[in-house]
């Protein structure tokens, strides 16, 4: 470990967030160390996603506060927080169905390039530059997640489920995020493909961006994560290294359950 | 007879020769019940001058009616407008809309085709300069300051409410109603508009009630009027309704019931029971197509007619030379006299106002246009 | 103040007759998810035959009382009706289920072009005269000038006993829990025993009979049929079924009864609060600025439910 | 009870699922596990009548399936679909009485009792809207309904899928419980390991075909699905 | 490479097609199917632009024809003796009218148009579907009762008696609203626009598939897909929205423009909300967000009425000797009956482009 990791990358001090009469987060706080894999788990409806849709400023939180990179930002705006630097997947897939496979990674390279529609009509010089090389990057993105080039010109509702969530982080890969928030990145897949997720994510950190992932297989979360936050009913019920997670009295009643195998 | 074929000189007979005229009007959308009529009345003339038979020029004459739709839509105006002048059609009654008429003029006038309207009665129309342009109803600034005439001096109305449904026909109108008895003096309470598609005045009549005019002038057509005059009625509204041609048709009393004994219209001509074939055509209309004359058939038919007379001065059916003769029109229509003046209006032609008792439109003065 | 009673009868009055058909708009709505836009045909279909039933009846049953005539007149009529609009759902809706969201509003529009054609092919051009069956003396009032008649009444009374009617239909009976259910999925309605089919045919069927009743209320109350009188109407109930919250059977009632009186009281005072600059003309415009203005601080209506579509 | 002979799926040309057998016998627990857009979903669809399927037959209780779901329902058969399928603007209450929708008989009381036994927790949520309830709540709804409809076959569609851990042991307790109680069962599970533990017998699907079939035990050891589908 | 040199050679054939159409069609039809040609590139022009908001960004606008009468309006104020007529000041600057020459009117169209656009979008930023359809009729009806209503207090737009005397166009002395006499060939008006219009749609088509193939039209179609999504991929939604809304608006009013002058009179008549209905039904017909599908569907929904228009009547006369029925009864018919099918048998479009 280097000194870099001792940097809270992310921090949001007690946030609130209430939805009508439901009080879905209670004071939260959650830092995410630099470099590292930090897991969020909890029982169903605990407002885990809530807390990323604030992180990513798709919700407004209705107290609290929030700090990227040592400096307070206010995430109202999503295109903003992006820019400063945090990229999400989603809990149930959301890509752009009908467009291709290359195309959804492309759009992801948006907000990091600026050509305008003056620039498209014209058909200037920087603007084919850019173009091009949005392109490239997109390619090498879908390489790098894993997806066969072959598929680049699918729509991306054709490729198989598996591939689909790679292609969610290819696609906030591209937005050269400092933190990449993953919503349950491995539902729905059986245990050989989370195991190459795994490997996928690894890869990941091990190039330098930090993850902050929820999940519900306590398998993977153990085995990948460098530590870990439990959430119930809104609020932060344990936070520590997977083992120390693991042994605790209060995640096993609320979340883990009595059952040996599952852990 | 057969129309088959594009050419228009060749024909069942060698001696007998195909003419078309052309009919513009909305037949389909909201106006179509006035612009089928209008081309029932322009048929109506054709099928009679056929029926009679014409010889122009030692020919035989079939007259051909071309009648096309154009929707009320200025930009299907033209491209009927075009269709016409290539189907050489020697001459257009047209268009029931003033919006339509005005562009499809520049169409006929480049082509050299006389077009007659028996209904659109916007003055800018006659206004451009254009010597092909005719028209057979008065326009605005004819019917406006008589109705204002009437309405001042004979119904002694010192209070007058206007309504225009903000049409160019309502409100052009109203507007030049306002201006005429604003001059004579007449104290306009109130000026309320509404559309040519409502159909509840309730909201307007109510403000005018509060006003208790002596007189309410409505600008607009009888589909509209009928429904304007029955709600007047139903609010308790004793005022005399007075309106233009627009809604001097049997469709008001149909819609407006009994409140149509309040009503006051006027109509271009003079009243066509007194005039030769007058009562004869309303009957001939009814016979043939199955129901009443609504506004501007009798306009239409007219049309058609001194086309027919203009045909004959000249001896030739060519477009140039019927265009030509036009403007020589002294013609007894079942509309009225009809002799146009430098511009292609109508020249010292009458308004009759009227009421209706006991359901039909009756006389009630003829006034004579300024 | 006289005046001012009299802009909101008449506004409730026209609202009422909004209302009434936003309802149809909005069950229709409720269950497939689609705008109808022919609704405002059928119900002048329906008005054309509940005409011509009258019509039919004075000619060999003279004498017949008139609420009997209403009567067989609205069964015949919604009959009719139901069977139109079921046709329209098969024809024109059914193949496009799984369509793109906007196909339904092409074939919507044929259909909406087709009806009119056929009404002015059977019943001609020029506006018919619908003979005052429903009683129109005037109930006293103890103002002098304020004026309400007992139609006016019966048509207040119609839209909202229609709406409590749709309200128990769908929200206390089996079968509105079964088009709720094919509603919020088709498919998984299916599965709970739901034949969605019928369920979406039955509900273009009441769709059709509350058009019909529609048409009928507005053909007495303003006295004229015309094959272009559904269009407008229409257009105002849809827009009153969004103000309220489209697919919500109170928001329907609640934007009907709105946007009657906006359009009354606008026609009646916009002249003296903007001194004479705007006048009645603009009535439209006021109802359609509310429209956008209320929009804007409730993006699904006043009544609507906030669907959430959650991340 | 059921029988699927030669069934091939086809969305739009492509095929998913590609002539498959399979057969559930009165009071088994049967699962069919497989990767991906193997088509599990797809032929439980297609079993339950919900989409269409391009050739084979599906026998249910020795009668071809007419295809049409509503009769599927009214003979018996009831899906837990993926993704829970619950009706989000109705309440939990509304949702078990639409399982109970095709029944005519007086005991749908008695039944809603039961299910409130089996699963304490909707109880007190019963006048909630479902669409409010967490994830696992859902599961529990969904299991319900279909049990309402008092099913002879029930088919479940991955009923674990995003599940917090605790939850995914009470929904496999529960179906275990009501397959003890002599429910026919077809499962499709992600996780293998957990089906197999509960099964009679197991099918795998492979991109659409059947590539092993057999005793759950005797799979569960089988080198080839714990490479593929057990991770290990 | 050869399929590029084919789809070049293609494109080469199409032009010149393009090219001799109008002779063509005026040498077997006449000029009126000249004009319908010109309305049709008019109506091309339309659909080209709706189809960037609802086809490219997938926000439903049943107020376009409001853009169209923006434009139109721009041309009828800058190009005709209106405005010098009922202002005498103006009329003392300038006596013999403003004729404002269209090199500066079709961009101020195309700017105000954009504007309105703009104007339109911000409100509705937040509405999805249903509610944008009823608040951009909304928006159409508003424009148009403006247009029919601003006689008074002061005469702006001439009301429903519309404006006259719009100035054709005028490019190097040559007039668009006559026949030239160039070198023994007279070139009717009705093609002289044709070309002009031709020129323009052209551009038009090489925008959109510029801006379509561009980071933005990405951008747009991914906000079409999925609102949050998009937002979650950092777009700018808002500004994006309103980009479309004004691209689209812009292309609204140039044509507006165009048609003011081809017309030589506008009246608030022709900017219905049917008129909207009929582009929108042009770009779905056609193939939403699919340049060569909506072309198609502008030319066939022009087309097609006029063809019934012009064979109904013979076709009855040929097989009963006479009219049976009007022939505008059968048009509507036919027309609605052509749109109820089409849509039927092809849900996404005549040529919707996708390969899926
Ligand atoms: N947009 C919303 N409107 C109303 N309630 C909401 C909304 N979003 C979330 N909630 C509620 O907030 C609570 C927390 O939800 P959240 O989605 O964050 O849970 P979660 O921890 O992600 O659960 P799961 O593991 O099942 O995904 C739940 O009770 C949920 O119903
Ligand atoms: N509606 C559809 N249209 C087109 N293709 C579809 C559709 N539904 C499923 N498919 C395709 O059919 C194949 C089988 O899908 P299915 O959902 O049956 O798989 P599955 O085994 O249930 O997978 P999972 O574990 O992801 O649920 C996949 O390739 C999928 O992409
Ligand atoms: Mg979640
Ligand atoms: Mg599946």
């Amino acid at each position: 470990m280097t000194m870099d990791t001792q940097i809270d990358l992310l921090k949001i001090t007690n946030v609130h967030k209430r939805f009508g009469g439901l009080h879905a987060l209670s004071g939260v706080n959650l830092e995410v160390k630099k470099g590292q894999i930090v897991g969020l788990i909890g029982p169903n409806g605990a407002g885990k996603t809530t807390c990323f849709n604030l992180i990513t400023g798709l919700y407004t939180a209705n107290s609290g506060n929030f700090y990227l990179n040592g400096k307070s930002y206010n995430p109202v705006a999503v295109d903003q927080v992006l820019k400063a630097g945090i990229a999400r997947t989603f809990q149930n897939i959301r890509l752009f169905k009908e467009m291709s496979v290359l195309e959804n990674v492309m759009v992801g390279r948006h907000v990091r390039t600026k050509a305008g529609f003056i620039g498209a009509i014209l058909k200037t010089q920087s603007t084919m530059e850019e173009e091009r090389k949005i392109k490239e990057r997109a390619y090498e993105l879908l390489q790098y997640v894993g997806i066969r080039s072959a598929l680049a010109d699918q729509k991306a509702k054709n490729l198989p489920y598996g591939d689909q969530r790679r292609l969610e982080i290819a696609r906030a890969l591209a937005t050269e995020p400092l933190l990449l928030a993953l919503d349950e990145p491995a539902a729905g897949m059986n245990q050989t493909e989370k195991n190459s997720l795994n490997t996928l994510l690894k890869k990941i950190q091990s190039d330098g961006t930090t993850i902050l992932m929820i999940e519900h297989d306590v398998r993977l979360v153990m085995g990948l994560c460098d530590y870990i936050f439990v959430l119930d009913y809104g609020q932060v019920i344990a936070a520590g290294l997977p083992e120390q997670v693991r042994q605790n009295p209060a995640v096993i009643e609320a979340y883990l359950g009595h059952r040996k195998e599952s852990v | 007879s057969c129309g088959k074929k594009d050419d228009s000189k060749s024909a069942s007979g060698a001696n007998t020769e195909i003419v078309r005229i052309g009919n513009g009007a909305p037949l389909t959308g909201g106006d179509s019940y006035l612009g089928k009529d209008n081309e029932n009345g322009a048929r109506l003339a054709v099928e009679e001058i056929n029926q009679k038979g014409l010889v122009i020029n030692g020919k035989k004459i079939t007259l051909e009616l071309l009648g096309e739709d154009d929707a009320g839509d200025p930009k299907q105006g033209t491209q009927v407008a075009q269709k016409l002048v290539d189907s050489k059609v020697v001459a257009v009654v047209g268009h029931l809309n003033s919006g339509v008429s005005i562009p499809a003029s520049k169409i006929y006038n480049e082509a050299g085709i006389a077009q007659i309207t028996p209904s659109s009665t916007n003055p800018e129309l006659t206004n451009q300069n254009f010597k092909n342009v005719f028209r057979l109803v008065g326009t605005d600034a004819q019917q406006g300051p008589i109705l204002a005439l009437y309405t001042v001096e004979k119904l002694n109305a010192r209070k007058i409410a206007l309504v225009d449904d903000a049409t160019q026909y309502g409100k052009g109108l109203i507007d030049e109603f306002e201006k005429a008895a604003k001059a004579k003096e007449a104290h306009i309470v109130l000026h309320e508009a509404t559309n040519n598609k409502a159909t509840d005045f309730k909201a307007i009549l109510t403000n005018i009630r509060a006003k208790n005019p002596d007189v309410i002038v409505f600008g607009g057509m009888a589909a509209t009027g009928g429904l304007f005059a029955k709600q007047a009625r139903e609010l308790g509204i004793k005022a005399k309704i007075v309106g233009g041609d627009g809604i001097c048709s049997p469709t008001l009393y149909d819609l407006a019931g009994d409140a149509v004994s309040n009503v006051v219209c006027s109509t271009v001509g003079v009243p066509k029971e007194s005039l030769k074939d007058g009562g004869a055509f309303l009957k001939k209309y009814q016979e043939r197509f199955g129901i009443e004359v609504q506004i501007y058939s009798p306009m239409a038919y007219d049309a058609v007619m001194i086309i027919v007379e203009a045909m004959k001065r000249a001896n030739s059916t060519a477009a140039a030379d019927i265009l030509k003769e036009l403007p020589n029109t002294n013609y007894e229509g079942i509309s009225g006299q009809i002799k146009f003046d430098a511009k292609g209006d109508l020249k010292n032609s009458a308004i009759t106002l009227n009421d209706y008792k006991e359901k039909k439109i009756s006389t009630l003065e003829v006034m004579h246009m300024q | 103040m006289d005046t001012f009673l009299q802009q909101i009868i008449n506004g409730l009055v026209l609202g009422s007759i909004y209302s009434l058909i936003a309802l149809g708009y909005t069950m229709v709505y409720g269950v497939l998810g689609i705008i109808n836009f022919a609704h405002g045909e059928v119900l002048m279909m329906g008005a054309f035959i509940a005409l011509t039933v009258i019509k039919v009846l004075n000619v060999y049953f003279p004498g017949m009382p008139n609420l009997l005539i209403l009567m067989i007149a609205f069964i015949i009529a919604a009959t009719s009706c139901a069977l139109i609009s079921r046709y329209i759902e098969m024809i024109a809706y059914r193949p496009l289920r799984n369509a793109p969201r906007l196909a339904p509003l092409i074939s919507a529009i044929g259909m909406s072009i087709l009806l009119q054609t056929l009404a002015m092919i059977i019943w001609g051009r020029t506006p018919l005269n619908f003979p005052e069956l429903l009683p129109a003396d005037s109930i006293p009032m103890s103002r002098s000038e304020v004026s309400i008649n007992v139609r006016e009444i019966i048509i207040i009374l119609t839209s909202v006993i229609t709406m409590l009617g749709l309200l128990i239909l769908v929200n206390r009976t089996r079968f509105g829990r079964a088009m709720r259910a094919t509603s919020e999925n088709p498919q998984i309605a299916g599965i709970m025993g739901v034949n969605v089919n019928q369920v979406i045919a039955y509900t273009f069927m009441l769709g059709g009979a509350l058009a019909a009743l529609a048409g009928i209320m507005i053909a007495s109350n303003y006295g004229s049929v015309h094959f272009y009188m559904g269009f407008i109407p229409g257009l105002k109930a849809f827009t009153a079924a969004v103000l309220g919250g489209i697919g919500n059977i109170p928001g329907a009632m609640l934007g009907g009864l709105l946007l009657g009186l906006i359009e009354s009281l606008g026609a009646g005072y916009i002249g003296e609060l903007s001194g004479g600059v705007f006048g009645s003309n603009y009535q439209d415009i006021f109802a359609f600025i509310v429209l956008i203005c209320v929009l804007v601080f409730r993006p699904s209506g006043l009544l609507g439910e906030k669907l959430g579509d959650r991340a | 009870m059921l029988k699927v002979k030669q069934l091939k799926i086809s969305y739009g040309g492509i095929l998913a699922v590609n002539g498959i057998d399979l057969e559930v016998r009165t009071g088994e627990l049967v699962s069919l596990i497989g990767s991906n857009g193997a088509g599990k979903t797809s032929t439980l669809k297609a079993i339950a009548g919900m989409i269409s399927w391009q050739s084979g037959e599906i026998l249910f209780n020795e009668v071809p399936s007419s295809g049409k779901s509503y009769e599927l329902l009214a003979r018996g058969m009831a899906l837990v679909p993926e993704g829970r399928g619950i009706f989000t603007r109705m309440t939990v209450l509304e949702n078990l009485q639409m399982g109970a929708y095709s029944r005519k008989d007086g005991e749908i009381e008695v039944d809603l009792e039961k299910m409130y036994s089996f699963f304490p927790r909707i109880k007190e949520r019963s006048k909630q809207l479902a669409g409010t309830l967490s994830g696992g709540e859902q599961q529990m709804v969904a299991m319900a309904r279909a049990l309402m409809s008092r099913p002879k076959l029930l088919l479940l569609d991955e009923p674990s899928m995003g599940l917090s851990p605790i939850l995914v042991d009470t929904i496999f307790e529960v179906i275990e419980r009501i397959a003890k109680a002599g429910m026919t069962i077809l499962l499709v599970e992600q996780n293998a390991q957990r089906a197999l533990e509960i099964s009679d017998r197991a099918y795998v699907l492979e991109s659409g075909q059947i590539s092993i079939e057999g005793k759950a035990e005797d799979l569960i050891k089988d080198p080839r699905v714990s490479a593929a589908y057990l991770g290990a | 490479m050869t399929n590029q040199q084919m789809r070049l050679w293609m494109l080469f054939a199409t032009f010149i097609a393009a090219l001799c159409m109008p002779w063509l069609v005026s040498f077997m039809g006449g000029n009126y199917w000249v004009r319908v040609l010109d309305f049709a590139l008019l109506y091309c022009f339309l659909a080209l632009g709706l189809n960037i908001v609802v086809g490219f960004a997938g926000l439903l606008d049943l107020g376009y024809i409001a853009f169209y009468a923006v434009g139109a309006y721009t041309a009828g104020l800058l190009a005709s003796p209106h405005l010098t007529n009922t202002f005498l000041e103006i009329k003392q600057a300038m006596p013999s009218g403003l004729h404002v020459s269209y090199l500066l009117i079709l961009p101020i169209a195309g700017l105000i148009a954009a504007f309105f656009g703009a104007l339109l979008g911000a409100p509705t930023l937040k509405l999805r579907g249903d509610y944008l359809a009823i608040v951009t009729l909304g928006f159409g009806e508003i424009i148009r009762i403006f247009l029919n209503n601003l006689d008074r207090p002061v005469n702006l737009t001439n009301g429903a008696n519309g404006i006259n005397g719009i100035d054709p166009v005028q490019i190097g002395g040559i007039s668009f609203g006559k026949t030239l006499h160039l070198a023994g060939i007279s070139i009717p008006s009705v093609i002289l626009n044709y070309y002009l219009f031709l020129f323009l749609v052209l551009m038009v088509i090489l925008m959109c598939t510029r801006i379509q193939d561009s980071r933005i039209g990405r951008a747009w179609v991914a906000i079409r897909e999925d609102e949050i999504a998009a937002k979650a991929m950092g777009l700018n939604t808002r500004n994006l929205k309103l980009l479309a809304f004004a691209i689209g608006a812009s292309f609204g009013g140039v044509s507006g423009a165009l048609f003011a002058s081809f017309q030589g009179f506008i009246s608030p008549e022709s900017f219905s909300l049917s008129e909207s209905i009929v582009i929108l039904a042009m770009v779905v017909l056609g193939g939403m967000g699919h340049i060569p599908g909506v072309i198609l569907g502008s030319f066939l929904l022009a087309g097609f009425p006029e063809l019934l228009r012009s064979t109904m009547d013979p076709l009855q006369k040929m097989m009963f000797g006479k009219t049976l029925v009007d022939a505008e009864i059968i048009r509507q018919l036919f027309y609605a009956s052509a749109l109820i099918l089409v849509i039927r048998f092809k849900p996404s479009g005549l040529w919707s482009g996708s390969k899926a």
